[in-house]
């Protein structure tokens, strides 16, 4: 934060009339000397309360996951405000729709940093609004906690990551897999970065464990056509189907999967998007007894688990599902509170300081905060369908697995 | 006299298998002020437009020393071959004199057409004068009555320079008086340009044909000067021999369903 | 010769699919020249109309098949309103249409939202509807599918039936051949539009009822087809049938093989591009009422 | 159908009045009215928060210049001006990554070196290290393609309908090839998190100031080279195209070079305005290219005024403004809003808001006329 920048800013109102061409030489910071605005986050934390930043995609094709995260954070600051807030200061959640589209959660980021002057930010969903407003917290020096697993390779100082990165999620999933003797998979995933992503790490996993990739087929997002992808892992062979799909996608091709004659007990399909919301829009008929792979679920034992069920419930609707992603946006609130009470400030340095070694008894289990990495401890777990459309566990990896997003412990990850 | 004349050799047009030109030859001298006439369905106006490029046609048009079939309708413009159309056809939402300096300046180069019109060119000017619009020269299009629309696009035709004006029904729906100063105008413009009309009105021919060809299902019939044409037995028989056609005169302008030509009615269609 | 077999039943399939989304069109696009944007949605009131139905009638069946009448009457009432409300104000601007029925589209997917919830629904598709006969050899055919390419067919032929046989289908015909004409010769006109419109919209409905078997069901299921159902109108050629029905087969078939030997991206990139070609070719498309001055 | 001239009930009234002096000013004073306000007064009462926002509203603001050229003018629904939007966004984005990996001593743009699939830098991306060509590519790319597409639909005087349905084909198309390109696109993600524009960090509030005015300037220039072509006699022959393009053929022009130019035009403008974009919001994503954001550039327009320059900025400005505005507050009610007013300002006010008052005056005045005028 240097004073050279802001000493020009007085010129600003002399050029701003003169042709812009010419006075963008006269004054301004050249890229790569460090001067990144001299205007880091603002937070307002002087009165009785301190507002929060919600940033979800309220409308458009991602409001159907995104506002049960929306809601789940909602829950979670009402919970805090009755126990009495945050250093003695209520919490006011201030909520911008990021409307599914990417340069919007850009701009309603910088709206939430910039004119509502939040002390931290709960929010996304895609990976792709994650990218979008990273430069916006990075630039203003402010906290957002992401909630939803992801791709890892990515540690930026101004996001904590409170979701699965690959290898609490994928490669606890390969474990698995190979552990029951599925070693030919096929690849179905939605054209994007985390499908992408993931099937890299499994390739390379795979060669690395004598198992076999036969198959990768990538389908548009919104994709509802799976008639020929699915003939292709039909004929493929494979043991097992490893499905990164995303949304609307997954309902068409589990459809066309049950169709073809293709079964759970034939072929099974671990999903890693597929939480209880979702089951409940493709319908057990399709996907009973098919395996997915989260950090939670939501008959994930534990009185913790027993209490934020029945909160939100009570909050949202009895049949209401709770989902990992949603378990996550709920701690995350919590994770941010007990930092800043560790820290004694709602300043982002101290915050991000006292985040190291935070642990909470979450309805997941145990979470532990790596202040190394911004990410948290998560114990791994893979789960069956169940007829009545809920997921039961049926293998977890037996204690937290410490976070690593650019897989650095693992030797066949190395030419990733 | 000037002008070149138009060679017509065994032009045939079918639609789906009914042939609505069926093996014409024409020829048409330079200044002549030519009248097709013929029952309705005759191929008058099918005619007209495989000459203008508008559909495809077998055989051979020639004006001058250029063959027409197989060129593109703005080409086929250029090498100065005018039409008006059954319904008037001008540009409704432009004025007067935005339609006329729009049909004068085909030719216009790049840098030209990148700047504002100053002032009237002087062929638009005439053509304002020569069709009586210079009062209405700022007036929507749209909004001309009936009679000046086709007064307009004959004026466009005037600027446009071209050497053979096919007109379609010019008259049509017009008052007495006014039938007689556009034949006069034909006339002026026939004595430098070759003219070719279409029409229905009879005493209008009658008053202001040069040469008349008689077209019926797609055949020349008959051809000559008035006096001639009427006196084929053949043209009387078809305009007097089949009950179920009116007497011509009686029935000018109501041409029903068929030939479409005016472009409207094609963009219409295709838009569909 | 097995995946050459599958593949041809597949891209059959795809093109069933593509033909009830797009036999619609061919009615309310195809022949009145209106671009109906939210056709997509009268696709999605139809699939909401089998998860409704469903919920009062247990057998996944049955209620598919009460559906499939309900569904065409809601849908085709749905576009019979908006002809009456809107379209009708807008038949010699179809530019303008298309817009102001992307708007419509856009309402109605709203609305969906608000009745029943942002996330999709699930039907339950009958069993039998989600199994498969097997000739043998590998070769599977998928019910659902040949449930879908069954229902299209009957459709298109009861289309042609109407069209061609009933009263109601000849004045259909003489007003778009000639609006005036008919007109004059004592058509109402305007009721023929509006009953036009209700068939077309209604064959929406249907065709939503169908994709419950194989698709999402959601408030923006709609707009996963809607273009692609243009397109086939667009190069099946105005105002013909056969041009649709034969245009959906070969695109179906094109998607399937191209799917299969390169990614899904690559196919539709690949088809759309065939698309522009084939117009430049022929740009009226396959088939086309020819008029005169017309070429 | 064919009525007497002479006719006395025939007569009719005057729809163009000829320019009056006073006219003739008004386009410049309001032309300048404009620049003080956007240049001078914006920059001093708005935040930085704020004039970024409007900077991106202005970039909408320049496609829709073009669209009113393209649309309002030419009558040629452009439903896919997201792609050429995108592909100058992409092109200077591309610059820009390869500049800021060249900042910080990287040869590869980092999401290449996340998601790439090989060390070197395709070739495709080599030229674009230089500021020159990517700065012309920026203008160069969309109208080469709008021209190709122009060239092959114009000609074989494929229509309104279908040109429009294959614009947005098109724009689905370019969308998932972006999309699918991951390791050399960014797929979905797009080109994000963009540090410098031509050597000025765009961290700094002093320099997003500078785009800002960058992006007045050069708005206002297309809005002075667009009323140019709006009045010249090009200007004129488009609107006969539009309103007969049969007509115009027999006057011997070819129709197809006329619309071809308007379009071509068009794409250059949202060619420059997505290469804006990129740094005033600094990302470019397919998701600002697919068939949503291309009835989006036109919507705005439409509810301006497509054929008034001043009513189409003006429309791309407010509508812009009001989903970023209420959408958060009313995320349902907007949705309504936003298909009520698609319907209203196309389906009953087909020239825009900027119509209104002539509209209203009309009605005042001759309520006994039919209401033919379009």
């Amino acid at each position: 934060m240097s004073g050279l920048s802001i000493s020009r800013r007085g010129l600003l109102a002399g050029v701003s009339a003169i042709g812009a061409s010419a006075a963008l030489s006269a004054c301004g910071a050249k890229t790569g000397s460090d001067t990144s605005s001299g205007s880091g986050a603002t937070a307002d934390t002087s009165g009785s309360t301190v507002k929060v930043g919600l940033l979800n995609s309220l409308s458009g094709t991602m409001a159907i996951s995104e506002v049960t995260v929306h809601n789940a954070l909602l829950l979670a600051v009402k919970e805090i405000n009755a126990a009495g807030g945050v250093l003695g200061k209520k919490l006011k959640p201030i909520s911008q729709d990021g409307a599914s589209d990417w340069p919007t959660f850009a701009e309603k980021a910088e709206a939430l940093i910039k004119n509502d002057e939040v002390v931290a930010t709960f929010g996304c969903w895609t990976s792709a609004s994650r990218k979008a407003v990273k430069p916006v917290f990075e630039r203003y020096k402010s906290l957002l906690f992401y909630p939803v697993q992801y791709e890892g390779l990515e540690q930026s100082p101004y996001i904590f990551y409170i979701g699965a990165t690959t290898n609490q999620q994928i490669v606890p999933a390969l474990d698995y897999l190979k552990k029951q003797g599925l070693t030919k998979l096929y690849l179905v995933g939605s054209d994007y970065v985390f499908p992408r992503t993931a099937n890299k790490i499994i390739k390379a996993y795979a060669k690395a464990n004598g198992m076999e990739v036969l198959g990768e087929d990538y389908a548009p997002l919104g994709s509802t056509e799976f008639s020929t992808i699915t003939n292709k892992v039909k004929d493929s062979g494979a043991d097992a189907v490893f499905n990164t799909l995303n949304g609307d996608s997954n309902v068409a091709f589990f459809k066309e999967y049950k169709s073809a004659g293709l079964t759970a007990k034939k072929m099974p399909v671990l999903s890693v998007s597929i939480a209880e919301e979702e089951v409940k829009s493709i319908g057990t008929q399709y996907l009973q007894d098919q395996l997915t792979a989260w950090n939670y679920y939501q008959t994930t034992p534990g009185a913790a688990n027993e209490t934020f069920v029945k909160a939100y419930q009570a909050a949202y609707g009895a049949g209401k599902p709770t989902s990992d992603p949603m378990e996550a946006a709920y701690i995350s609130v919590y994770l941010w509170k007990a930092m800043v009470e560790k820290a004694g400030s709602f300043d982002v340095a101290k915050v991000r300081a006292a985040a190291d070694g935070i642990v909470l008894d979450a309805p997941e289990g145990k979470v532990t905060v790596d202040g190394a990495t911004q990410h948290v401890y998560k114990t791994a777990r893979i789960g069956k369908v169940g007829s009545d459309g809920l997921i039961t566990e049926v293998w977890n990896s037996g204690k937290p697995v410490k976070p690593d997003p650019y897989l650095k412990g693992y030797s066949w990850a190395s030419g990733l | 006299m000037s002008g070149e004349g138009l060679t017509i050799r065994d032009l045939r047009v079918t639609f789906d298998g009914f042939t609505a030109v069926d093996g014409v030859n024409l020829d048409i001298q330079p200044g002549d002020l030519r009248f097709l006439i013929g029952p309705n369905g005759a191929g008058k106006t099918t005619l007209v437009d495989a000459v203008t490029g508008l559909v495809k046609a077998g055989g051979s048009v020639r004006f001058g020393d250029e063959e027409l079939l197989g060129r593109p309708v703005h080409r086929i413009a250029r090498l100065g071959i005018g039409r008006t159309f059954q319904t008037a056809t001008v540009f409704e939402q432009l004025t007067v004199l935005q339609n006329l300096d729009i049909a004068a300046g085909a030719g216009r180069g790049p840098m030209t057409m990148l700047r504002r019109r100053k002032g009237i060119p002087e062929p638009v000017a005439n053509a304002l004068q020569t069709t009586g619009l210079t009062d209405l020269r700022d007036r929507a299009a749209g909004v001309l009555a009936h009679g000046q629309k086709q007064w307009l696009e004959i004026g466009m035709l005037l600027v446009q320079d071209v050497k053979l004006l096919l007109l379609d029904e010019p008259v049509a729906g017009m008052s007495h008086e006014e039938r007689e100063a556009t034949g006069e105008l034909l006339r002026r413009i026939s004595a430098e340009r070759t003219v070719v009309v279409i029409e229905h009105d009879m005493d209008f021919m009658r008053s202001f044909a040069r040469s008349v060809s008689v077209l019926h299902a797609g055949k020349v019939l008959s051809e000559g000067t008035v006096a001639e044409v009427q006196a084929d037995p053949r043209v009387q028989e078809v305009y007097l021999g089949r009950a179920s056609e009116p007497e011509p005169e009686l029935a000018p302008e109501s041409e029903p369903q068929p030939e479409p030509s005016a472009p409207a009615a094609a963009t219409a269609a295709e838009e569909a | 010769m097995t995946v050459i077999l599958n593949q041809s039943f597949t891209g059959i399939s795809i093109g069933a699919v593509l033909l009830l989304i797009a036999l619609g069109l061919t009615l309310t696009f195809g022949q009145m020249g209106v671009i109906n944007m939210a056709h997509g949605e009268f696709i999605m009131a139809g699939a909401y109309t089998t998860y409704v139905l469903q919920k009062s009638i247990s057998s996944a069946g049955v209620s598919l098949l009460v559906a499939l009448p309900v569904a065409f009457l809601v849908a085709g009432a749905m576009g019979a309103l908006l002809e009456w409300l809107l379209i009708r104000r807008l038949y010699t601007r179809p530019l303008d249409t298309l817009l102001v029925t992307w708007g419509v589209s856009l309402m109605l997917q709203q609305l969906a939202r608000d009745v029943f919830g942002a996330p999709n629904v699930q039907t339950h598709a009958p069993d039998l509807l989600t199994g498969n006969i097997s000739l043998g050899g590998g070769i599977t055919l998928a019910n659902n599918r040949l449930f879908i390419l069954g229902l299209a067919l009957l459709c298109v032929l009861g289309l042609t039936l109407i069209l061609r046989l009933t009263p109601l289908g000849r004045r259909v015909r003489a007003v778009v051949q000639n609006r005036d004409l008919a007109e004059v010769s004592g058509i109402a006109t305007e009721r023929v539009d509006r009953t036009t419109f209700f068939i077309g919209s209604g064959l929406a409905g249907v065709a939503g009822v169908a994709l419950t078997l194989v698709g999402p069901i959601g408030p923006t299921m709609g707009t996963n087809y809607i273009v692609d159902a243009f397109l086939v109108v667009v190069v099946g050629g105005i105002g013909q049938l056969k041009g649709s029905v034969i245009t959906a087969f070969v695109l179906g078939v094109l998607q399937s093989v191209l799917e299969y030997s390169t990614t899904v991206s690559v196919a539709k990139v690949a088809v759309l591009v065939a698309i522009v070609a084939f117009l430049q070719w022929r740009p009226q498309g396959l088939y086309t009422l020819r008029t005169r001055s017309l070429a | 159908m064919t009525t007497s001239t002479t006719s006395p009930a025939k007569k009719v009234s005057v729809a163009q009045p000829p320019v009056s002096p006073l006219e003739r000013f008004r386009v410049p004073a309001a032309f300048l009215a404009g620049a003080v306000l956007l240049l001078g007064i914006a920059p001093l009462v708005l935040s930085d928060f704020r004039l970024n926002l409007l900077a991106k509203y202005l970039c909408y603001a320049i496609v829709a210049v073009g669209v009113s050229l393209a649309w309002g003018r030419g009558g040629l629904l452009v439903l896919g001006q997201g792609v050429f939007f995108g592909l100058g966004g992409y092109a200077m984005a591309m610059h820009l990554k390869l500049a800021d990996a060249a900042d910080t001593g990287q040869a590869l743009p980092d999401f290449m070196q996340l998601y790439g699939t090989s060390d070197a830098l395709p070739w495709w991306w080599k030229p674009f290290a230089n500021p020159a060509f990517a700065l012309a590519m920026t203008v160069v790319l969309p109208m080469a393609v709008a021209a190709l597409l122009g060239f092959l639909v114009f000609r074989r005087r494929v229509k309104g309908a279908y040109f429009a349905i294959l614009s947005q084909a098109l724009a689905a198309a370019l969308s998932i090839w972006l999309i699918g390109q991951q390791a050399t696109t960014g797929g979905t993600n797009g080109l994000t998190d963009i540090q410098g524009f031509f050597g000025y960090s765009l961290n700094d509030p002093v320099n997003q100031r500078m785009v800002y005015l960058i992006i007045v300037v050069v708005l206002l220039l297309l809005m002075a080279a667009a009323r140019q072509l709006f009045v010249s006699r090009y200007g004129e022959l488009l609107v006969a195209v539009r309103d007969c393009e049969e007509r115009v053929r027999f006057l011997g022009y070819n129709p197809a070079n006329v619309k071809l130019i308007a379009y071509v035009v068009a794409a250059g403008m949202a060619g420059l305005a997505g290469a804006l974009f990129v740094p005033a919001v600094g990302i470019i994503s397919p998701a600002l290219i697919g068939i949503v954001p291309s009835i989006g550039f036109v919507i705005g327009a439409a509810v301006g005024g497509r054929a008034s320059l001043v009513g189409a900025v003006l429309g791309a400005i407010a509508v812009a403004w009001a989903q970023s505005t209420l959408s958060d507050a009313f995320p349902a009610a907007w949705t309504y809003a936003q298909g009520l007013l698609f319907i209203v300002a196309v389906g009953f006010l087909p020239g825009g808001l900027a119509s209104l008052p002539t509209v209203v005056r009309n009605r005042r005045t001759t309520t006994a006329r039919s209401g033919e005028a379009a």
